[in-house]
């Protein structure tokens, strides 16, 4: 650990030609590198790039912080001091103090068992000299900065006890609790709802902005750069591809890889105007769900997930479920395929009446409904071959299809997958691969139905809209009704006819995209799709000034 | 568009070696599992081919050759009625491998049935089903194995029996809580949802897909069974004479404790210890590299 | 004194205790001298003799190692048969309760009494037996009565088979009531009616029923033994202090005796090991180890039993009974048993080889020269012979089989069937070691002699309940042999009669062995004045072979610490501690 | 309240689970061929006092009945009569309980004093010499037969090495249990051998499991020190599973009991039992294996609401 001499304007973070390697059991794994960057202090740096890209491993060797299989080579100096290289009782001092660090997973970042304004009573003792108690009051203190309400009491709450974005809040006062020269921020607001990402979001900017501290942030969201950033480094394939001004990376991409990037990102459009005409809403009903109520578990600590929850779906139409997490989005899908019994309502699949059928008849009517899930890992048995999982619908239903071998190579052929992975584990696909793969096994029987709850959310958005094509594009082909389900409303604007918006459970918008997610009306569906920022550092500046003002206005 | 798109970002698919291949990898690097591995193969060896190299008569009893120490003729002495040990360490491991083996997988069968159609069907099928559990768990097997054998002298299918019947229970455990998680699995919701029955979600999807947990649970069931051989003989169970086991071995033997007849207790008890320990370490590797739950 | 005593362990540094360790798994049970069914074990006998002093004491305990009258530990002074030997007049010795009140008649009339209206519930108990076999009961004055018989018997018989012998004075004056709180009132004579004999009694057996009681029960500080009880367990820890105001003529010399219960042979030589007890044992297999216990400073010492071991055929088995009924078959499956080494090598010499009836541990007048001088010595091939001399061939499986049915004299002979295979099962005790070598043993050299046996272990009790006396279309009667007998199969009381064993129709004649010379030789020695009968009953059995002979284990190797003096062990296999000193 | 739910629940399900452990129990024993009428009375018994002893103990009535009558005098507390120690059910295991639990308490808490420290440091070196050596004794540790283990206690510690009593304390009472420590000594080291290797194992693969967990990543980009890390973060999330684990182990360690109070001559429920096996007391078998699961089912009731107590999440999330 070499201290640097000092200079008048010294970046914060200074990386040059950093590689990184793992020791995998398969031998040794090229990580990243090499890789050059730099942060100056006040300055938001933001890490934009694809999954597996190296995003978070720059920046978790930016404090030293890698697991013990990797090997770093280069130079990181952190606020002057040398971290490559340096041993752990090194490092320690500058971990938390100098650099402070937030995780991507405010579910799992905090010891469950420890009450929160201890864990950042722990933050400061760590580095300083307090008192428990002295610590503990400067870690009220730091809640109240981060905008927990009532931070006395909630610092005796344990993490559980505290919503996602609060616990979010708390790993960042954590991370400033120190006032650190530099904020790493992983990938900070993607498990989080776009409203209290937008709250996150701001917080940082506050941070940056009234600490005069550098912040890496990291993330894959455009939206989210376009909100935070000052400068965004572009990483593809373990290197950096491009850097420069939120602006000129943004609007005006020179790399290909980022303009490729840039245009798989869906848009929400904030202007009237469908892409695709709106079908006939006249044609059969294929899901009428009428008065749905489900509730979870029993007694006092029962849980509603739907109440009073409707919609239809027509052949040929594709309908939306919006809404933060927790909305009921994904039972209400349940519901529709049977899995679930509502505790009132009724549900009609094709015209009847799904819910009093049994044995045959319901075997039957379920071989007209095809399923795409959200986690491409989970969705396929990994122990079948591709050909079997995609074959599994025709063996459940015996003699629907001639020739089982046959179509499942016609199937492959339609979600654009070669022959050759017919043969595979589904282990051995990329994961927008697997959702091809599930495609095609509920494209199989060509069903009257399809239902996918959130297909494309783990994907990268190139993937993404790949996916979204063959979806499209089968629709068009076989005429199916689609129940899609997601959080992205860009994505939902992009693909469907009508949308419900929910919320705790509730209905709160039901019409075409452009009544719900273009101009609606419901303050609640506003306040969602205000939320959302939109890839163009100019506009996205535009809408935060507007939603400050109607703050003001509000107030 | 999207053609272009997926050109140009298809080719990085993740391409994982197949599950096995890790495996097995991680377990060869597993040095504890892979000694443990030797062991067991050894001790198969020893039981199984030793008595083809080293010929002793098991069946006859020879009282003015018993109780003598270890010599060039019987490097690891005779016992009380004048059998060969080193012979008796043979034909005992036959019995103790054999059973232990047997009982082990009769208990993780027994189990994975048990554990995968309660976890599995949920509501008060499961209730009822994992409350015998329960209550099978609250009486501890020794007391049942100890009146079992206040009772009656089992053959050797009956002891596999009885030992795969008071051992089931930890499996079936294990194999509920892995078919809970499997149960929500998006594949088994698929399933479900286009019409597959419960059959073909637990005999296709289910149990397969537990294949590590249930592989790790039979070795450590193995492990327990070979100990429990070892019980059941001290409790008076055991097999009859002229055959034997290693738990019986060493509980005869524990009677001579005193008089320095160390060859009737140092030889068996060891065995016993390292079989024992060695499914234990393979359970542990195999569970290392499933990444499985399973016992700690 | 409580029934907490404070002592945790034996081993005993100030001479005034002694710790004796009882048999392994064997927990005292019952106190009451009148004992009940499932109370039956010799050390409750031992406990309840050191505090009710039988009338008539029967042991080998006082010096010869012959089993004798033994008037020191008696009531009884003396006995006088009449001439005609109908009835006996005995004297008693001038004796106190521990309160003060006098030992008298009226004490043993209050047992007889007792016994008489509940004879049923009384384990030794046997129709036409004790007191059926007494017609009356004569008061001749407080130290003097008369017992007139209901015909003439055998003296020793009558002495010492559980009929005089059984015989203990009670305190009539403190246990003649029904109730706790109740007085006695001596002059009511409650007992000598047979509904207030029954209530009495089922009084004290109540009060009997609670083991925990027992030393702080009032009934039971009544006594005229050498101690009296200070502690006793559930647990089976029993301690006795001296008594105070014994007046007899065998008054103890150690004031504090603790029994140790052990469950286990291994846990009691830990304790002895450890010099924890005074008066231990050691298992068979340890007797080589003797030197170390010598060094440890204790003297090891068989303790001889007065027992015989043996298994006995099931005559009325289906399949193999009619075998079973030839005397060669017997004779050959006898030459097989090598007595001399199970003895020697299995049992480390802690068991005596027998080849008849009668005890042959302890010296004493029953036993015949045939007896002694085994005429079926061990020899395979000998037995071998035996069969294929009688029409049996060994097939390839090395098992004889019947191939000339008939009775001539080189065939099978009465009953057995072309075919029959000598495989015979045996139902043995299981738990012990030495057991199953001994069955091993066994096994072993039976194939030698082409007869196959097949063991099958069950706990004794078991045994007992598998291999009950049956008929042949009973299917109860599938057992063939059986083995109850890792501690010696059959205790007898003094007088060694085979009445229950050999007996047709005897109770414990498990394999209904009937032999009509045999019953009449039974006869003669309980009703014959001498011993001729009883020794010529030694020799048939003993040609005849009615059950498998086996060595005769020692009741246990005990391990006596060496300054404990007086120490002679009783082949009743009762202990004596009024006589130990330091 | 959902605390006081989940209370209520587990205790309905401990009361169905010892309801299907007294269906189980008896009828294990009472369909069993054989009776102990005959072990009890001895060789010498006439058939009419064995019909006499199965009349009064009521083995001649039809096994429903029997059952009945069993269940109606267990909820007035009467376990019944030993058949060989002349004494009632209840007071022979109202006087041994205590001392077995004593022994397992002491055991196991041995056991966790030993267990846990060791655990988290083999976790903490990993892999290294340190952790094969304690990986290679628990492994023995829980491979060992107990009988042989304590065996070798007794002829190392009592017999070669004079240094402790081959046998327990003998008295009656708990006092004079505690009264001769020194006899204590083997047993409970024998009772905690098994334990040791069990919790260590757990807490040492609990360990590792938490130290590779989100929130150990965030202590130590806190910079939090690594003793620290595992002293105030690590300890406590993987002991705390240890406590139901804990409640698993009950039967483990009444097994352990058996042997050990058979080995070490400790006059608790284990001998008791042992000795009722012995002479086929069934009453007091019954009335063993009875409380001793509903002491298992009562005891991992017990270890389950006390994780929950100690668990803040448990407490929201079980309901
Ligand atoms: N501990 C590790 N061992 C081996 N390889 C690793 C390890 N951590 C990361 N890698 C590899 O290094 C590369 C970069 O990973 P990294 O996690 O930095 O990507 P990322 O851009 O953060 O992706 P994501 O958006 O999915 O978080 C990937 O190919 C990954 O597989
Ligand atoms: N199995 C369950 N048991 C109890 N509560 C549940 C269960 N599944 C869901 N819930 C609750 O029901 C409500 C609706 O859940 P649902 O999964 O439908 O929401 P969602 O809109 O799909 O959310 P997300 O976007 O996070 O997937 C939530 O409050 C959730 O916690
Ligand atoms: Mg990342
Ligand atoms: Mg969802």
């Amino acid at each position: 650990m070499t201290r640097e001499p000092a200079s008048t304007h010294r970046p914060v973070l200074d990386v040059r030609g950093v590689s990184v390697t793992f020791a995998t059991e398969s031998g040794s794994v090229h990580g990243v590198g090499p890789v050059d960057l730099s942060i100056d202090p006040g300055e938001v740096l933001a890490l934009v790039g694809e999954s597996g890209s190296g995003k978070s491993t720059v920046a978790f060797a930016s404090a030293g912080l890698l697991p013990g299989n990797a090997s770093v080579s280069g130079s990181i100096v952190l606020d002057g001091t040398q971290v490559v290289g340096a041993t752990e009782r090194e490092l320690r001092p500058l971990r938390g103090s100098t650099a402070g660090f937030v995780f991507q997973e405010p579910a799992t970042a905090l010891n469950p068992l420890m009450r929160v304004g201890d864990q950042i009573a722990e933050a400061i003792r760590n580095h300083a000299d307090a008192s428990p108690a002295a610590s503990r009051a400067r870690a009220i203190e730091l809640m109240q900065r981060v905008g927990i309400p009532d931070p006395a009491r909630r610092s005796r709450a344990f993490p559980f006890e505290l919503s996602g974005g609060q616990r979010q809040r708390v790993v960042i006062a954590m991370a400033i609790a120190n006032r650190p020269a530099l904020l790493i921020a992983d990938e900070p607001t993607t498990a989080l709802d776009v409203t209290v990402q937008a709250e996150i979001l701001e917080l940082i900017r506050a941070l940056a902005r009234d600490s005069g501290a550098g912040v890496l942030i990291v993330t894959h969201n455009m939206g989210v750069v376009a909100d935070v950033a000052d400068r965004v480094a572009v990483m593809h394939d373990g290197r950096v591809v491009e850097t420069g001004t939120v602006e000129e990376v943004l609007l005006r991409p020179a790399d290909p890889y980022t303009r490729g990037l840039l245009a798989a990102v869906p848009r929400l459009r904030t202007e009237p105007g469908a892409r695709r005409p709106a079908r006939s809403a006249a044609s059969t009903p294929v899901i009428e769900l009428a008065g749905i109520d489900v509730r979870y578990g029993r007694g006092a600590a029962a849980v509603r997930a739907l109440s009073g929850f409707s919609v239809t779906v027509s052949a040929g139409e594709t309908v939306g479920l919006v809404g933060e997490s927790g909305s009921g989005k994904s039972t209400a899908a349940r519901v529709a395929l049977g899995l679930l019994r509502p505790t009132a309502g009724t549900v009609r699949l094709f015209g009847t009446d799904a819910t009093r059928l049994r044995g045959r008849a319901r075997t039957a009517l379920r071989s007209d409904i095809g399923v795409v899930l959200q986690d491409p890992v989970s969705s396929l048995d990994s122990r079948l071959t591709v050909e079997q999982c995609i074959a599994e619908p025709m063996r459940v239903h015996r003699g629907r299809v001639a020739d089982p071998r046959r179509r499942v190579r016609e199937l492959l052929d339609a979600v654009r997958l070669p022959q050759t992975v017919l043969s595979r584990s589904p282990l051995e696909l990329s994961g927008g691969q697997r959702q091809r793969v599930s495609l095609a096994r509920a494209l199989s029987l060509g069903p009257r139905l399809l239902v996918a709850d959130e297909p494309t959310s783990a994907l990268d958005v190139s993937v993404q809209q790949s996916v979204l094509d063959i979806i499209a594009e089968t629709q068009s082909r076989l005429g199916y009704a689609l129940l899609f389900v997601s959080h992205d409303l860009a994505v939902v604007q992009q693909i469907c006819d009508r949308v419900v918006v929910m919320r705790h459970g509730r209905v709160e918008e039901f019409g075409t995209v452009d009544e719900t997610l273009v101009s609606p009306r419901s303050a609640y569906a506003q306040a969602l799709l205000r939320a959302v920022p939109v890839p163009d550092p100019i506009a996205q500046r535009e809408r935060r000034r507007a939603a400050a003002e109607q703050a003001d206005a509000a107030r | 568009m999207s053609t272009v798109v997926e050109s140009q970002f298809e080719p990085r698919a993740l391409v994982a070696p197949s599950p096995g291949r890790v495996m097995l990898r991680r377990f060869l690097r597993n040095r504890v599992a892979i000694a443990g591995a030797v062991v067991i193969i050894l001790a198969v060896v020893f039981s199984f081919a030793g008595p083809l190299l080293w010929h002793t008569d098991q069946t006859h009893t020879d009282l003015t050759a018993a109780n003598l120490a270890p010599s060039a003729r019987h490097p690891l002495g005779t016992d009380a009625v004048g059998f060969d040990e080193l012979g008796r360490l043979m034909v005992g491991g036959r019995t103790s491998l054999l059973i232990g083996l047997s009982a082990g997988i009769l208990a993780t069968v027994i189990g994975t049935v048990w554990g995968s159609v309660a976890g599995y069907a949920g509501g008060w099928v499961e209730a009822v089903m994992m409350r015998i559990v329960d209550a099978g768990i609250a009486i501890p097997a020794l007391f049942i194995l100890l009146v079992i054998a206040a009772i009656a002298q089992p053959n050797t299918a009956g002891l596999v029996l009885i030992l795969g019947l008071v051992s089931w229970l930890v499996p079936s455990r294990l194999m509920r809580a892995e078919t809970l998680s499997l149960k929500h699995s998006d594949y088994i919701q698929t399933l479900r949802a286009i019409g597959g029955s419960h059959a073909r979600a637990i005999v296709h999807h289910i149990v397969p897909n537990s294949v590590s947990t249930i592989v790790v649970a039979v070795t450590f069931q193995i492990a327990d069974s070979i100990l429990l051989v070892a019980y059941v003989s001290y409790l008076g169970l055991g097999v009859k004479s002229p055959d034997t086991d290693w738990g019986g071995m060493l509980s005869q033997g524990l009677s001579q404790a005193y008089n320095g007849r160390w060859w009737l207790i140092v030889p068996a008890g060891l065995v016993i210890i390292l079989v024992v320990c060695a499914f234990n370490a393979i359970g542990d590797g195999l569970r290392d590299s499933f990444e499985v739950g399973g016992r700690r | 004194t409580s029934g907490s005593g404070p002592s945790t362990s034996g081993g005993s540094d100030h001479a005034d205790t002694v710790s004796y360790a009882l048999p392994a798994g064997v927990v005292p049970n019952w106190i009451l001298p009148i004992s009940t069914p499932g109370h039956t074990n010799s050390n409750n006998y031992s406990i309840q003799n050191l505090l009710w002093e039988p009338l008539i004491a029967y042991n080998g305990s006082s010096g010869s190692g012959k089993i004798q009258f033994d008037p020191k530990a008696s009531v009884a002074s003396s006995y006088t048969f009449s001439p005609d030997g109908t009835s006996v007049t005995i004297t008693l010795n001038d004796m106190k309760w521990s309160d003060g009140e006098p030992v008298t008649s009226r004490d043993v009339e209050f047992w007889f009494n007792l016994v008489t209206a509940n004879k049923t519930k009384w384990a030794r108990y046997r129709p036409g037996a004790m007191p059926d076999d007494v017609s009356s009961f004569t008061t001749v004055d407080d130290h003097t009565f008369t017992l007139t018989f209901d015909k003439v018997y055998n003296q020793n018989w009558l002495l010492s088979d559980n009929q005089l012998n059984e015989i203990t004075p009670l305190p009539y004056h403190a246990w003649a009531k029904t109730s706790a709180d109740a007085t006695v009132d001596t002059s009511a004579d409650l007992d000598r009616t047979t509904a207030g004999a029954q209530a009495i009694f089922s009084y004290l057996n109540e009060q009997a029923m609670d083991v925990s009681s027992y030393s702080s029960n009032p009934l039971w500080k009544v006594v005229d033994g050498p101690y009296t009880l200070s502690q006793f367990t559930t647990t089976g820890q029993v301690t006795f202090v001296k008594n105070a105001h014994y007046d007899g003529k065998d008054p103890a010399s150690i004031g504090t005796v603790k029994l140790l219960p052990f469950t286990t042979v291994d846990a009691e030589e830990n304790a002895v090991r450890a010099k924890e007890v005074d008066y231990g044992y050691i298992a068979p297999t340890d007797v080589s180890q003797k030197s170390t216990f010598t060094r440890l400073g204790y003297q090891i010492e068989p303790w001889k039993g007065w027992a015989i071991t043996y298994i006995p055929y099931n005559f009325n088995n289906p399949t193999l009974g009619a075998a079973f009924k030839q005397l060669y078959v017997r004779q050959a499956v006898q030459r097989s048993i090598d007595q001399k080494n199970i003895a020697g090598v299995i049992w480390n010499g802690a068991a005596t080889p027998t080849y008849g009836p009668i005890p042959q541990g302890t010296p004493n007048d029953f036993i015949s020269s045939t007896q002694k001088t085994n005429p079926y010595p061990y020899d395979p091939s000998a037995a071998k012979k035996l069969l294929t001399s009688h029409g049996w061939s060994i097939g390839s499986d090395g098992i004889a089989a019947c191939a000339q049915p008939g009775t001539a004299d080189d065939q099978c002979g009465a009953g057995v069937a072309a075919g029959t295979t000598l495989s015979m099962t045996l139902v043995s005790q299981s738990g012990s070691t030495v057991t199953d070598n001994m069955m091993s043993t066994i096994k072993s050299s039976l194939a030698k002699a082409g007869i196959g046996l097949t063991v099958k272990d069950v706990p004794a009790n078991e045994v007992l309940a598998q291999t009950p006396k049956c008929t042949p279309d009973d299917a109860a009667c599938s057992w063939q042999l059986s083995f109850f007998g890792t501690a010696g199969s059959w205790y007898f009381p003094a007088y060694p009669t085979g009445d229950q064993l050999f007996y047709s129709g005897g109770p414990t004649n498990f394999g209904s062995y009937a032999d009509s010379q045999v019953d009449s030789l039974i006869e003669q020695s309980s009703s014959s004045t001498s011993n001729e009968p009883i020794q010529q009953y030694s020799a048939a059995l003993t040609k005849q072979l009615p059950v498998i002979w086996l060595p005769n284990p020692d009741y246990q190797v005990s391990a006596v610490s060496t300054g404990l003096k007086g120490v002679t062990q009783d082949p009743l296999s009762r202990f004596h501690p009024q006589r130990w000193s330091w | 309240m959902p605390l006081v739910w989940y209370t209520l629940r587990r205790l309905a399900q401990a009361v169905v689970v010892v309801f299907i452990v007294t269906v189980v129990v008896f009828l294990m024993l009472h369909s069993l061929p054989g009776g102990p009428a005959r072990g009890i009375l001895g060789a010498e018994a006439t058939p009419q006092q064995i019909a006499d002893f199965n009349h009064a103990q009521g083995l001649d009535k039809p096994l429903t009945t029997q059952y009945a009558i069993w269940i109606g005098q267990l909820l007035r507390g009467d376990l019944g009569r030993s058949y060989s120690l002349n004494a009632t059910v209840s007071s022979l295991i109202a006087e041994r309980l205590p001392k077995t639990l004593v022994l397992t308490l002491l055991s196991a808490l041995l056991g966790l004093v030993v267990a846990v420290p060791l655990g988290l440091l083999q976790a903490a070196r990993r892999n290294r010499l340190s952790d094969y050596l304690a990986t290679a004794v628990t492994f023995v540790l829980f491979s060992t037969p107990l009988f042989f283990f304590g065996l070798v206690m007794i002829i190392v510690f009592s017999q070669t090495l004079p240094w402790l009593p081959a046998q327990a304390p003998q008295g009656q009472t708990l006092a004079s249990v505690f009264a001769d420590p020194a006899a204590l000594v083997l047993p409970v080291l024998t009772g905690a051998a098994p334990l040791v290797a069990v919790f260590g194992r757990y807490m040492r693969s609990s360990a590792l499991d938490n130290l590779a967990r989100d929130y150990v990543r965030t202590a130590r980009a806190k910079g939090t020190p690594f003793r620290r890390i595992l002293s105030r973060h690590v300890l406590r999330n993987s002991a705390t599973p240890l406590i139901t684990m804990l409640g698993y182990q009950i039967p483990v360690m009444f097994g352990g009991a058996l042997v050990v109070e058979q080995l070490f001559n400790y006059p608790g429920m284990g001998l008791l039992f042992w000795n009722a096996a012995q002479s086929s007391d069934f009453p007091v078998l019954l009335g063993c294996i009875l409380v001793i699961s509903i002491a298992t089912v009562a005891g991992s009731l017990l270890a389950d609401l006390a994780h929950s107590l100690i668990d803040p999440r448990t407490k929201a999330a079980r309901s």
